[in-house]
């Protein structure tokens, strides 16, 4: 038997074969694969997913310009991907818990993020701010595709616990290029675990673009595991909230892990760090401004007539509001102690560590009376 | 007291553990219904079933990599790595993760991982299998590094690891594996010496021989021949790699005032290092002479024929002893 | 779009679908996709891979006895894939380079492996007997999987060279599931690697069956990156040859890698330490029995009437030939003088091992006399 | 002699080894049209082409996996590792493959590989950006180990590890990538000292301060300052970490019988270790105190707003070297 190269192979950039229910201009058209997932979405409901966007999108232009200030140590901007994070992580129950990676502003949000857990790990005072068990989201993850192994065996406990939860692990393109990334499709397929993957293909990996990664959809490497996937319209919210119910239904029930492709696009660049000058055009980003997350919804709300003045004058309030709260949170964020620095360590006394905590406490005892 | 070798302590811990805590579950490569390569989780799946005793594909990133999530969401995982020289492909896992997790998140995630790696030379197996990879645990800050050098410790200082909310690499030396000793099932691994002291292994006024795992055997035979001609060693077997237990090395090291380091693992940056950078800055002031190491030399591990070139035997602790002693050895007059 | 499950989603260890040209009877079928490679093979060079497997299987019993009797530390039995090692071998150039795992002992004997090289390492003497420049094979490699990194590295460098050789790495169906094979799939995609894949799925790892890996063809998982797949009858010597010389065709002319996934079966032991009766029955044993790679091709021959008596005892002669050179090499071998131990530890001098080469030099040397 | 700063003297470096042996390939992540996150291998790609200068997926095993591969047909490949953080999944290949291909084979083939790795902390960034994993290197037989300290001796030494036949870790600062000082651009680095050796930085009289990579620097300043208080310190730049030079470090220690080693790796097992346990072992009977270490703490990496609590500065070196001049210092009193 001679395996062709996948039947949709065409290359990992191409529009074509992206599931979509919300078209770039704001138009409703029929999915049939979707529209069964989107049948209970009112209005309102929409307009509640473009506030989490527009709040969201919010919070990213703070966090960048508090580092442009100087308060932050890094950003790494969500700018452009809110539809696919705002929109997979909606589909979630509280008790679902989510591996997220570095860039995942806007599921952090959904999920119940704090205004200072947006920025306390880039400001550079915690590796980590909130707490995984109070928002049921694991720690941002710097290592590319670690978390989602971590997603795997939180799924298999899932199991063995014989409870209905999933859990949902978020990356990039680049990262589908890890060794993790690969195993934990393993793991998850022969485990039948109830663990969603979501890839946000955003185009680039720093400054490589997806074909390096990839000349064939990312979607199309699950099946090959014996995990079904989907690719959608990353910057689609309703295909991705839809998307997602698939996937968590199937993992729910029992069917084992599920996985969505979300094509979209990282507007911004890599980090406050990058210039992404130096690797990609402008008229590519120009490309994508067409294609906005946000845009698309805003219209299709205008003509459903749910986008009032009223209703705007709120989102932006609200905006506003956590924008100007996040930024309080950075600015008034107290220093920790410098014997914090040893804190945690451990979690169960360690001499080696306690020595060395005496130590360099005896070191900056010296100091408080001016000595040494 | 019951007589049975430290593969079987072993097996008897895990049962134990399994039994007293049912978050308690095992990972690994052949664990299931082979019982390990070394038998070490010998009818365990029978007991307590597939979801508890987990043969995993073979990717050795995604068996501690699912083991996170499994102790995320409460477990304690126990996994078993099948040989020393297949640890390092979840290195990453290890280093990043697992050592990090309780310092990233401020101590609200706890990492109860035990991993057990089968570990050390002189079985004479084939290259990657015959590994001493401590040294790059214990510099790892947010690992516990535990070796193991008789049944009963070994079973009840895997319980203690389990039992442990921090991670523990534990070593388990191989070539100790049919090795018996006496072990009491009964008494509870929360009554016997924390998992973290040395343990005097013999007691004696000339010399402090400082080993672990399989070394200490060989230390206690060193020290036997050299009792025979009137040199008293003290062996201390350091246990727990880290932290290490320093107060018990100090005292016999300000008692004996000579100190001979030995181990298996590769000498630059080995364990022994840390050991004597240590006890000079502790014990200067009551050393005699130099402190001396007995290792294996600083290259890949050889072939098995070669293998007992490397490994420190009984003559080169004896020859370290004379070292320490200032009397006539292989490096007088020879210019390091 | 929707990726369904991989469309020949049989389990991995179902033997449908897998390309045959001889039955275990000995039957020549007929199969479009194999048949064109084989339209120039004679007679002749069918007794040949007869002959070739026929040693194999030789040495490896000699290898295994010589265990038992304590010569060597530890054999890994070639038994029952003799076809998938000897056939995939046969198709290629002395000019192209293998990557094979510690199991290959038909690939590095069909590579031109000496006597000693057989036996060296498994007695311990070194960790490596033949020079892999010599035979254009690499050390056989312990660890799972690294070997087709290796592989596809050097494929890029034939690349590099413009030359038309091919790298070929062998891996088990269990180091199917290293990070590492998934890696050099994705990098062999990238660059166009002129590398082949051959996974000889002997359904079991030590005591694991395939299914704990994968429950689905792992010649599936090729396509997804990128790379055409072909799953044979691994114990279909002819089959394997026709499907080398289709992915060697591929692969040197510029297209890039390709994979093969023979199915076949481990007849004896993971290793002679192992005991498979602690987690197989012997009845899978015998089914798989019936379709031993050399009965189905000594019975075509038969049929052909070129395995003539001569032919047979020629090619027992050789076998004993072969069996008992082999056995020689082992029980002649020279020890290693001690203080080899310290060669090659280092290409160029280092003062570090030099100094412990010089301490130890004269630790050994206080003997000598009988000192100490 | 140019005046350029560490990155342009690496980047100029990798230009002449490319230029000089058309075997050198370039591998690792964006080092292509983006020049590297540091800028190391700036118009590198344009200039030579994207064979040569090769931006390769996202998984450090498969680059080091291939860049194995590409050695044994003959190239040198010089990978580059994007952060010292993301080593970690190439462990497996580095330290199986790699550093053992060559003892494994004999001889036969060479691993004539360069792993540069930006490297260590102080530069205020994330997690996994500031790690110091040299001790794991140290410790792995087969590998050499080069740390520099100034644009001088990386741009020479670059060119050295790159023509070595044995693989090369290659550890550059990152918080000295913009710090200038002079090079020779045109002198040929056959003609420099050899990779091996030491160099002393600073010669001095009462103690001698050894260490490497972005601590001489601070090491320097330390010197400066207890010069004020009539104190010369001796500051010894490693340069290379395997193997360590220990005739420059003996000739220092045998002069000022005062040692402080200083790394901003943690404590336990790390180089610090070994230099002490060495120096112990050869200078014994020069030793006027016990030698002393100032390293970072055993913790994970700290968040950057607490890193300075952790790499020793200034004072924390000179407050190793009061302990080292049995002066009072912060541990006086205080039990270790
Ligand atoms: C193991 C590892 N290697 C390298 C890096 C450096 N790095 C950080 S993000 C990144 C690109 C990731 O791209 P992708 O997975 O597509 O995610 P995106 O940044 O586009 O969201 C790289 C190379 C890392 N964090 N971890
Ligand atoms: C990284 C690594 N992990 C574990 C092992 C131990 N081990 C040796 S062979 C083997 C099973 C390999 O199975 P497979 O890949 O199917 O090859 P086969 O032995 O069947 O030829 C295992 C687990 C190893 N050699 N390397
Ligand atoms: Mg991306
Ligand atoms: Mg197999």
């Amino acid at each position: 038997m001679v395996y062709a190269l996948n039947p949709s192979a065409e290359p990992a950039t191409a529009s074509t074969d992206i599931s979509q229910v919300l078209t770039p201009d704001g138009v409703r058209v029929e999915n049939v694969e979707l529209d069964s997932y989107l049948e209970s979405v009112t209005p309102q409901e929409v307009l509640a997913l473009y506030r989490d966007m527009a709040i969201v999108r919010r919070i990213d232009k703070e966090g960048f310009s508090l580092q442009r200030q100087g308060q932050l140590g890094l950003w790494a901007p969500s700018l452009g991907q809110e539809a696919a994070q705002v929109g997979t992580a909606r589909a979630l129950r509280d008790s679902d818990f989510v591996f997220p990676s570095y860039r995942e502003t806007g599921v952090i949000y959904v999920r119940g993020a704090e205004d200072r857990d947006f920025v306390g790990t880039w400001r550079g005072e915690t590796n980590s701010t909130y707490d995984p068990y109070r928002i049921n989201t694991a720690t941002m993850q710097i290592i590319t595709g670690a978390q989602t192994l971590h997603a795997v065996g939180y799924a298999m406990g899932i199991t063995a616990d014989n409870a209905d939860d999933v859990a949902v692990t978020y990356f990039g393109d680049g990262a589908s290029s890890q060794g993790d990334v690969n195993e934990a499709m393993i793991f998850a397929s022969s485990f039948k675990a109830p663990v969603v993957f979501v890839c946000q293909n955003n185009q680039w990996a720093i400054s490589e673009p997806v074909r390096v990664q990839s000349e064939f959809p990312i979607a199309g490497r699950a099946p090959a595991f014996g995990i079904p996937s989907m690719r959608v319209d990353g910057n689609d919210v309703l295909a991705c909230l839809a998307a997602m119910r698939w996937a968590t239904e199937h993992a729910r029930n029992g069917h084992g892990p599920a996985f969505i492709e979300a094509v979209t696009y990282r507007m911004g660049p890599h980090t406050t760090s990058d210039d992404p000058t130096r690797y990609r055009d402008e008229a590519e980003l120009d490309s994508w401004r067409q294609r906005d997350p946000l845009d698309r919804v805003e219209k299709y709300l205008r003509d459903l007539g749910v986008l009032t003045e009223a209703a705007e004058a709120e989102i932006a309030a609200e905006a506003d509001r956590v924008g100007a709260a996040v930024r309080e949170a950075a600015l008034t964020m107290p220093n920790r102690a410098p014997m914090e620095v040893f804190d945690h360590a451990y979690a169960t006394p360690h001499t080696g560590v306690d020595a060395e905590r005496r130590a360099y406490a005896a070191y900056l005892a010296q100091f408080e009376g001016g000595a040494a | 007291m019951t007589t049975m070798t430290m593969g079987k302590a072993l097996n008897q811990a895990l049962r134990q553990a399994m039994t007293d805590d049912d978050k308690v579950v095992l990972m690994g490569e052949d664990i299931g219904p082979l019982g390990g390569v070394f038998r070490i989780t010998d009818a365990l799946q029978d007991e307590f079933g597939e979801r508890r005793v987990i043969d995993t594909p073979l990717a050795e990133s995604g068996i501690v990599g699912t083991a996170v999530g499994l102790a995320m969401r409460g477990y304690r995982p126990v996994v078993e790595i099948q040989f020393d020289g297949f640890v390092y492909p979840a290195f990453d896992q290890i280093v990043c993760q697992v050592a990090k997790l309780h310092y990233r998140t401020l101590g609200r995630v706890k990492m109860p991982i035990t991993i057990r790696i089968p570990w050390a030379g002189g079985v004479g197996a084939a290259e990657h299998h015959s590994e001493s990879p401590e040294a790059y645990f214990v510099h790892t800050a947010g690992l516990r590094v535990i070796a193991v050098s008789n049944p009963q410790d070994a079973y009840t200082m895997l319980q203690q690891a389990i039992a442990c909310d921090d991670p523990v690499i534990f070593l388990e030396p191989k070539r100790l594996y049919h090795a018996k000793g006496e072990v009491d099932l009964d008494a509870h691994h929360t009554d016997a010496a924390p998992m973290g002291l040395a343990r005097v292994a013999r007691e004696g006024s000339d010399v402090t021989v400082v080993t672990y795992g399989a070394q200490v055997k060989t230390a206690l035979d060193a020290a036997e021949a050299a009792s025979d001609e009137g040199v008293s060693i003290e062996v201390i077997d350091l246990r727990s790699l880290s932290p290490i237990d320093y107060p018990t090395i100090d005292a016999s090291v300000r008692k004996t005032g000579r100190v001979v380091v030995t181990h298996e693992a590769s000498r630059e940056a080995g364990v022994a290092a840390e050991v004597i950078a240590s006890i000079t800055e502790r014990c200067f002031d009551w050393l005699e002479t130099a402190p001396v190491r007995v290792t294996g030399h600083d290259i890949p591990y050889p072939p098995s024929k070669l293998e007992k070139q490397h490994i420190p035997d009984l003559d080169r602790i004896l020859d370290g002893v004379d070292r320490a002693l200032g009397r006539r050895n292989s490096m007088t007059g020879v210019e390091l």
